[in-house]
């Protein structure tokens, strides 16, 4: 593994690339396809082709498991959250027009830009969890029988 | 309840024919083959080829996809197709792979456990298993005595 | 082509090409799925189908064996299971709309109306977005909270022995049953 | 149709519906993202505890057949989703949010004992989660709803019985299993809805069912009918589909068995049940005679076959897994007979099995916390030793037959009853026939505990006050409605009638 130099200098570029593109996704999921959930998976996409090249280790170290962990928490309680806020201006749950009473079509765009972003993060944090949980079993194949 | 074989009937219902073939399919590898990875893909292909039934019950001829030109001044001319069944097949492919994700963990710690992932394996192992117990807690049907 | 992919998977023996064909099969459909006009879920397909779930399969294999053993039993239980519920499924389908039909209850009842709505209620160009945010954006939370379900339950079943790896190519050998 | 979204603003009653769930929901994320040990589990309890608090609130205010509609997300249905609560589904909550309440402080030994502590703060998650689920099918009104939260109680639960793997590798088999079958019974479900959606355009429940009845039956609504009991028949466990279950109950930790014997299951007749009476509605099925004619047989087959299975098993775990099944019989036929004494008696049934079933499964718990396993001979003479734990399993066991004075008496009584109203006499023949076989199940079990000499060098202690108290607790509520009848019979009445009016009574 140590010595792919060209796998190793291509992903660095193509990991900023990958996580420049699934942000596109994330915030341009009102104007064409896309949304939290497939940005979340593209962003995982690029923690996973680093943890492929370099190993899972440092790729921990960049994104390590207890922030992981705590991620995939979060996003879930984010997006309920959004929803809670609406409750709390008397509102029924997940009542975005509540955001903003007086033009409810960009409380609207405020609500739908939270709750894929709740989305986009524990996409992104479970899916790297499922590869971390994956990677960090000692392997029966070793490359040679592929 | 009659229904004519015209050639635009049996045009019209040729995908659901064979989304139904391809469902059929999959289900057959989730039930026959005793490889439990094989099981796992086959569930997914039984799984994507509902999405498809879905998605093409979505469709009109003549539509196109449903979002509207970025300045939101829609062209009345233009029909779009029904945007609900991609939203619920959104869902659906994320449920299957969240299944198929659990079903992956549990083939792997299978494995640990039973160093196979065979079924026809597992049940040889876990018949083993039974007999044991039976011969230690008297088996299922004498038990009584 | 998606027959012809679906039933080699049915015949091969290697795990591996049953993965890349699997990811063939996404692949495929998420075409078919652009051709339908549903390119959100196509763009989730490939991402999903073809990426994700056969490098999960591909780890999996990793961790397990790479060949399916010839099975016993008769395949005629399951075929039996199956022609019946192909039967079932055919039985259904001719009562259903054309395809593309554009008077068929699924385009008259509900779906235009989100059409109609969400230019004036959400006004973003997506309306697959603004239904799967906001009108049912209850069953996204749903869907977030199956993803964390599985998140929680792959960390639960298999994150518990974790082993350090210092580095990739030291531990080769270190395939000894947990 | 479009109503108004309400401008004015909610007061925290009306929430009620929604903080239902999301109460265990916000619950589980919490759990994961505080982390920590001492406090997960008081967490999880007062989570349990208030959702059971609201469910006995919501039920109050439906108990006179009045209906609670909330639109989430402030849109109207059929455009948006709507939490619909009725007699029906608020008893089931509470039901479902009552046991769990009741696992919690007992399942804090048991865990203890089964799983490894590194794994506790994520257990109590998934059991959040699963419990959300359950939750989630129950409440809401909308078809592709219950879809969602079915596989979230669905995955949690997969992960919840692997945990026994701890105790015995075949809980991961065990979870595997159901895995396969719970992910073929939810796809056919989803082809079901997929057909329904087809026909009708549209997935919210009442919806559908002013849209089924507008139209008739086709083709396609009846392929759809079929697809979602096969599917459901998968959840629930109907005789032939039975299989995964017996493995899945007796491998999983005993919290779990617990649990999910007393809930999941019912859950899932519930759902068969909104969708046979209040979606596709009985006029529907009078006419195609479905359920007489196909469930009613397998019915009758769970009822004897499943009793013959369970008399001969020398595991008293596996043995209360095969009565479930055999029970879930005993429920179908109140469904076959379509009437609105029988849909009684199924509501009714689902509510004292679920508390008899969760007495026997924490008995069982118990026993295997102080023995270490719950095969006939391991755990012989302990109603001598365990005086406590072993007299509320024999509550529970005289319950699960029928006995005069407990719960299973009068669900049984009320079977009974519905049958001979219908006329049919055989059938309440074999009801009793099937009730002696569950004597000598119980006897085996009563024999072993008792009868029994203990064996030799074991002296074990009374179980722990956190474990007797929820036990004692279920076992006196099953005497307790096996004598108020009057609580249970009202709400199941209402129930029963809610669900038989169809649309009518939900529009």
């Amino acid at each position: 593994m140590r010595h792919h130099l060209i796998l190793r200098v291509i992903t660095k570029l193509l990991v900023g690339a990958i996580m420049l593109f699934a942000f596109y996704v994330q915030f341009h999921g009102d104007f064409s396809p896309g949304g939290g959930f497939q940005a979340g998976v593209i962003m995982a996409v690029a923690f996973i082709l680093y943890g492929l090249v370099f190993s899972l280790h440092n790729v921990q170290k960049v994104f390590p498991p207890w922030l992981v962990h705590k991620l995939v928490a979060l996003g879930v309680l984010f997006y309920a959250g959004t929803g809670i806020v609406s409750m709390f201006l008397g509102y029924t749950f997940l009542d975005y027009g509540a955001l903003v009473p007086s033009h409810p079509s960009s409380g609207q765009h405020y609500g739908i830009l939270a709750v894929e972003l709740g989305v986009g993060i524990t996409v992104t944090a479970v899916m790297v969890a499922i590869y971390y949980a994956f990677a960090g079993r000692p392997p029966r194949l070793s490359d040679e029988e592929w | 309840m009659g229904f004519e074989l015209t050639q635009e009937y049996i045009l019209g219902h040729m995908n659901y024919w064979l989304f139904s073939v391809l469902m059929m399919t999959g289900l057959y590898i989730v039930v026959a083959k005793g490889n439990l990875v094989k099981k796992i893909v086959g569930l997914n292909i039984f799984q994507t080829s509902v999405f498809m039934v879905y998605i093409s019950m979505g469709k009109i001829t003549g539509g196109t996809a449903p979002i509207f030109p970025q300045d939101m001044e829609i062209d009345p001319e233009v029909v779009y197709s029904n945007p609900l069944p991609h939203v619920l097949i959104l869902t659906a492919i994320v449920v299957g792979i969240a299944t198929t994700s659990l079903g992956l963990a549990l083939i792997v710690r299978i494995q640990e456990e039973f160093n196979t992932i065979e079924e026809d394996d597992i049940l040889k192992i876990e018949r083993a298993i039974v007999q044991a117990e039976n011969a230690i807690h008297g088996d299922a049907m004498g038990g009584r005595a | 082509m998606l027959v012809l992919t679906a039933i080699a998977v049915v015949r091969m023996r290697s795990l591996f090409a049953i993965a890349m064909l699997s990811g063939v099969f996404s692949l495929l459909s998420a075409l078919l799925f652009v051709t339908m006009d549903a390119v959100d879920v196509a763009f989730t397909e490939a991402a999903v189908g073809a990426g994700i779930s056969t490098v999960l399969v591909l780890g999996t294999l990793a961790l397990t064996s790479r060949f399916e053993k010839p099975t016993k039993r008769s395949p005629m239980v399951p075929l039996f299971v199956v022609l019946v519920t192909g039967a079932a499924l055919i039985y259904g389908t001719l009562d259903m709309p054309n395809f593309g039909s554009p008077d068929a209850p699924v385009q008259t009842h509900v779906g235009p109306d989100y059409l109609e709505r969400s230019v004036e209620e959400i006004d973003i160009p997506n309306v697959v977005t603004s239904i799967l945010a906001s009108y049912r954006g209850y069953d996204t939370l749903g869907e977030t909270a199956v993803v964390f379900t599985a998140g929680i339950g792959v960390l639960l079943l298999i994150s518990g022995l974790r082993l350090r790896r210092r580095r990739d190519d030291e531990d080769e050998d270190e395939s000894e049953e947990v | 149709m479009a109503v108004e979204p309400a401008q004015v603003a909610m007061t925290l009653s009306d929430q009620l519906p929604i903080l239902q769930i999301l109460i265990p929901l916000v619950t589980a994320p919490l759990i994961v993202l505080i982390g920590s040990r001492r406090l997960t589990w008081t967490l999880a309890f007062t989570a349990s505890a208030l959702s059971f608090v609201i469910a006995i609130l919501l039920l109050i205010q439906v108990i006179d057949g009045s209906v609670i509609s909330y639109q989430i997300g402030g849109w109207a249905p059929p455009l948006g989703i709507e939490y619909r609560v009725d007699a029906a589904n608020a008893f089931v909550l509470l039901l479902v949010s009552g046991i769990s309440t009741l696992v919690l402080p007992y399942a804090r030994e048991s865990v203890k004992f089964e799983i490894p502590a590194r794994h506790h703060t994520l257990f109590y998650a998934a059991f959040m989660l699963c419990l959300t689920g359950l939750l989630g099918v129950t409440i809401t009104g909308d078809a592709f709803n219950v879809f969602v939260f079915l596989e979230i109680s669905s995955l949690s639960t997969y992960v919840l019985i692997a945990q026994g793997s701890y105790r015995d590798k075949r809980a991961l088999t065990a979870a595997f299993d159901y895995l396969i079958m719970g992910t073929i019974g939810a796809t056919f479900f989803v082809i079901g809805l997929g057909m329904l959606y087809m026909a009708t355009g549209t997935l919210n429940m009442a919806n559908l069912a002013d849209r089924i009845a507008d139209q008739g039956a086709n083709r396609t609504v009846r392929a759809a009918f079929a697809f979602i009991v096969v599917g459901m028949g998968l959840k629930i466990a109907i005789y032939p589909l039975h299989l995964w279950l017996p493995r899945a109950y007796t491998f999983a930790p005993s919290a779990v068995s617990v649990f999910l014997a007393a809930t999941a299951t019912k859950v899932a007749i519930y759902v068969l049940l909104r969708f046979t009476f209040s979606v596709f509605q009985p006029a529907f099925l009078f006419e195609v005679n479905t359920l007489e004619f196909i469930i009613l047989p397998f019915a009758l087959l769970a009822m004897f076959a499943a009793s013959f299975i369970a008399i001969f098993q020398s595991d008293f775990k596996r043995m209360l897994a095969y009565s479930s099944i055999a029970q879930i019989g005993y429920m179908l036929l109140g469904i076959s007979l379509l009437t609105e004494t029988g849909l009684t008696a199924t509501i009714i049934y689902l509510f004292n099995h679920g508390i008899t079933k969760a007495t026997l499964f924490m008995g069982v718990g118990i026993l295997v916390l102080r023995s270490g396993g719950s095969f006939y001979n391991r755990i012989q003479g302990m109603g001598k030793t365990m005086p406590w734990t072993s007299g509320a399993i024999v509550i529970g066991g005289l319950s699960l037959i029928g006995v005069p004075g407990t719960a299973g008496f009068i669900s049984k009584w009320v079977l009974v009853e519905a049958t001979i109203e219908k006329g049919w006499w055989p059938v309440s023949v074999l009801i009793v026939l099937s009730s002696l076989l569950a004597v000598i199940y119980v006897w085996r079990m009563f024999e072993a505990l008792y009868l029994k000499t203990p064996l030799a060098g074991t002296d074990y202690k009374e179980a722990p006050l956190s474990m007797l108290i929820p036990i004692w607790i279920l076992a006196l509520s099953t005497i307790y409605f096996g004598f108020a009848t009057d609580v249970t019979l009202t709400a199941a009445r209402a129930a029963a009638q809610g669900l038989l009016a169809g649309s009518a009574g939900m529009m």
